[in-house]
């Protein structure tokens, strides 16, 4: 093998990698940049990996979208996939992503700060994906300095889990909220955003079940 | 042989142990159990912040260790009944099986750690289906009930671990050396000798033998009484030196009983942490034994 | 093309395509039952497009995980898809969590208590950690009194690892220490009665400060 079909075996299969990993079309500008090659030899291996996949009657093409390139599936198999989809046994909230729109639930509005301070964890992902999924949404400003983005449910959220009102939400009961999740509440305005470790060990916080990687758009 | 373990922050009582004892592997003919008792003491000595349920393993540790420690100067102990020899090895056999499982587990935490290292070099494709597609996705939020959310907020919300100290496996066999004392002095006769063996004849438990033995090594400290060993492992023979009652000094007798009260202010360990003395010194001849609350047979055991 | 392979084809393809698409590892069961085959048969497929991806060299990997299928980047390439994936990072585990996820992983289920025991250690904050990542969950209560709460491990934990399920996991055996190791721990808290002279000559020589002929005046 030729010094020069080596480096475009690899930059094959970087393309190939970045592009399965991507929660978004890559554009071939950005996928040059990372494997160090010219943009139109990106566009030339792209074109070469989907006519393979093509010849080699794959369940799925490298499609160029706006925006860049993507895996997507075979129009082909739009039966199995869309049997697959419907089915939706993938579709499931992860722990961690209820945990979070539990506590916004009952304790809205409440700055991201706050979330992480009971969590315990920083719930930036999380929240993205609340917010994604429109369960969450921006409420206001915390009047005290720093005015922090507080947030709330959506109607959506309140649609989907078939409630009429907040009002409706189970009560918490006689439940006595731990004395940090107080104080997390009640520093309220003053914590920054800016996730404090709360939890001791040696986690560096991020936000552990939700954190599979890229970002978290998980429809 | 000088340890340097100045080194880690041992995440409990076997890590320490362990670390003592594989430590010294390579000088295995010179492993002895009293070196790795002092060397665990003292290390817990140097531990100034101890948690609470931290301290409660330690201290149950280095209770086993002192006694496995003290048994070597008890004498007589090929003469003691089969159950006691059996139970003594029972003890250390635990002890040791606990420490294996631990290691054992410690190793697997490696492999975990080697496939999580693995793993990590992947990023599984998460995007999910294209457009046409996506909308079809049903949404999760529709399988959650309102009392799943409930009780998520419930578990984040709750209070962060309590720290319970659990006693449950501690065996409530308490002993303490003050008594042992005047145990010691009501029984020893005031002109004749006393075998150390007769001393300890109506002690019903292993800990009391231990404990009166400490007993007796305070009041030949104090100048009460005077002990005879002809032999190494010989028959330990005590006397009473002075008729009657010797003044007892309180605090030497505190000391041994009262782990709480730090007894050491004249000492020159400046870097003490005299609010949480939780002394087990070994500066002194014998290591000082706090109220000795021993466990003889510690739960989980290994499966 | 005989009408076998034909069928064969459609399955294979239809597999990439839900893969593709799904957000999860995908049980063989599913595809199975979608696309009208023996689950064992599926698990052949999967096997085979597997290899095909290794032998062409792709950038990706078809990974049986937690007890599913999924596409995921090749390990090869992770220093392309690091750099491209910058949310992607996992928290570290510190040794401690690290240590109680594998005596959970083997001795599932358990109480907390026990894992306690065997650490030497009070596991509840380490054990908190492992829940909030999810990679732990409650499974059950012992039936004994006290009825404590048993712990197992999550698919999440299954994910992390990378593993199709937990029988793949080393046996706990190959970490049982080995001769030498248990040796130098039994002398190590060898009693003077044992057999063995070496340590007996060791003791007297160093235990003499300690025995009862030192002076009395040593206070």
């Amino acid at each position: 093998m030729t010094e020069q079909t080596a480096t475009d075996l690899v930059a094959r299969r970087a393309i190939e990698a970045m592009v399965l990993a991507s929660t978004e079309p890559v554009e071939a500008r950005l996928l040059a940049q990372l494997v160090e090659l010219p943009v139109t030899r990106v566009e030339e291996l792209c074109d070469e990996l989907a006519r393979e996949y093509e010849d080699t009657e794959r369940g799925f093409v490298l499609a160029h979208v706006a925006g860049g390139y993507r895996f997507q599936t075979h129009p082909d198999l739009a039966p199995y996939v869309e049997r697959f989809v419907l089915d939706g046994q993938h579709a499931r909230m992860s722990p961690a992503a209820l945990e979070t729109l539990a506590i916004v639930a009952y304790k809205q509005p409440i700055s991201r700060g706050q979330m992480s301070a009971i969590r315990g964890v920083n719930v930036e992902a999380t929240l993205t994906t609340l917010l994604q999924r429109g369960y969450v949404h921006e409420v206001g400003r915390d009047p005290g300095p720093g005015a922090a983005v507080l947030y709330g449910t959506t109607r959506e959220f309140l649609e989907r889990l078939g409630l009429p009102s907040l009002d409706a939400l189970p009560p918490l009961g006689d439940f006595v909220p731990d004395a940090s999740v107080v104080e997390a509440l009640e520093r309220g305005l003053r914590v920054s955003d800016d996730p404090t470790p709360v939890d001791e060990s040696a986690d560096d916080g991020s936000d552990a079940p939700d954190s599979s990687h890229s970002s978290p758009s998980s429809d | 042989m000088s340890y340097a373990v100045r080194t880690p922050v041992f995440e409990g009582p076997f890590d320490l142990l362990l670390h003592l004892i594989l430590k010294q592997e390579v000088e295995l003919w010179e492993v002895s159990l009293h070196e790795i008792v002092d060397v665990y003491l003292s290390e817990l000595e140097r531990m100034d912040q101890l948690d609470l349920d931290v301290a409660t393993e330690f201290l149950l540790i280095a209770a086993t260790l002192v006694e496995l420690k003290a048994r070597r100067l008890l004498p007589g102990l090929d003469e003691v009944e089969l159950d006691e020899e059996l139970l003594r090895f029972e003890e250390r056999d635990l002890l040791l099986a606990r420490l294996l499982e631990c290691k054992t587990f410690k190793d697997a935490a490696q492999a975990l750690a080697a496939h999580i290292r693995r793993a990590d070099r992947s990023v599984p494709r998460t995007v999910g289906p294209e457009e046409p597609y996506r909308w079809m996705v049903p949404d999760p939020l529709e399988r959650v009930k309102p009392d799943a959310l409930r009780a998520a907020a419930l578990r984040a919300m709750a209070a962060p671990p309590v720290v319970v100290v659990d006693t449950d496996h501690v065996a409530p066999v308490r002993a303490s050396v003050r008594e042992a004392v005047e145990s010691v002095l009501r029984l020893l006769p005031a002109s004749e000798p006393m075998s150390f063996r007769a001393l300890v004849s109506g002690a019903p438990h292993r800990l009391e033998v231990i404990v009166r033995f400490l007993a007796v090594l305070e009041l030949y400290k104090q100048g009460v009484v005077d002990l005879l060993q002809f032999t190494n492992f010989g028959e330990l023979t005590v006397r009473r030196l002075h008729d009657g009652e010797t003044a007892l000094d309180a605090a030497s007798l505190a000391d041994w009983d009262d782990p709480a009260i730090p007894v050491d202010a004249d000492d020159d360990r400046d870097d003490r942490d005299d609010r949480e003395a939780i002394d087990l010194g070994i500066d002194d001849d014998l290591p000082e034994v706090p109220e000795v609350v021993l466990e003889p047979a510690p739960q989980g055991q290994p499966a």
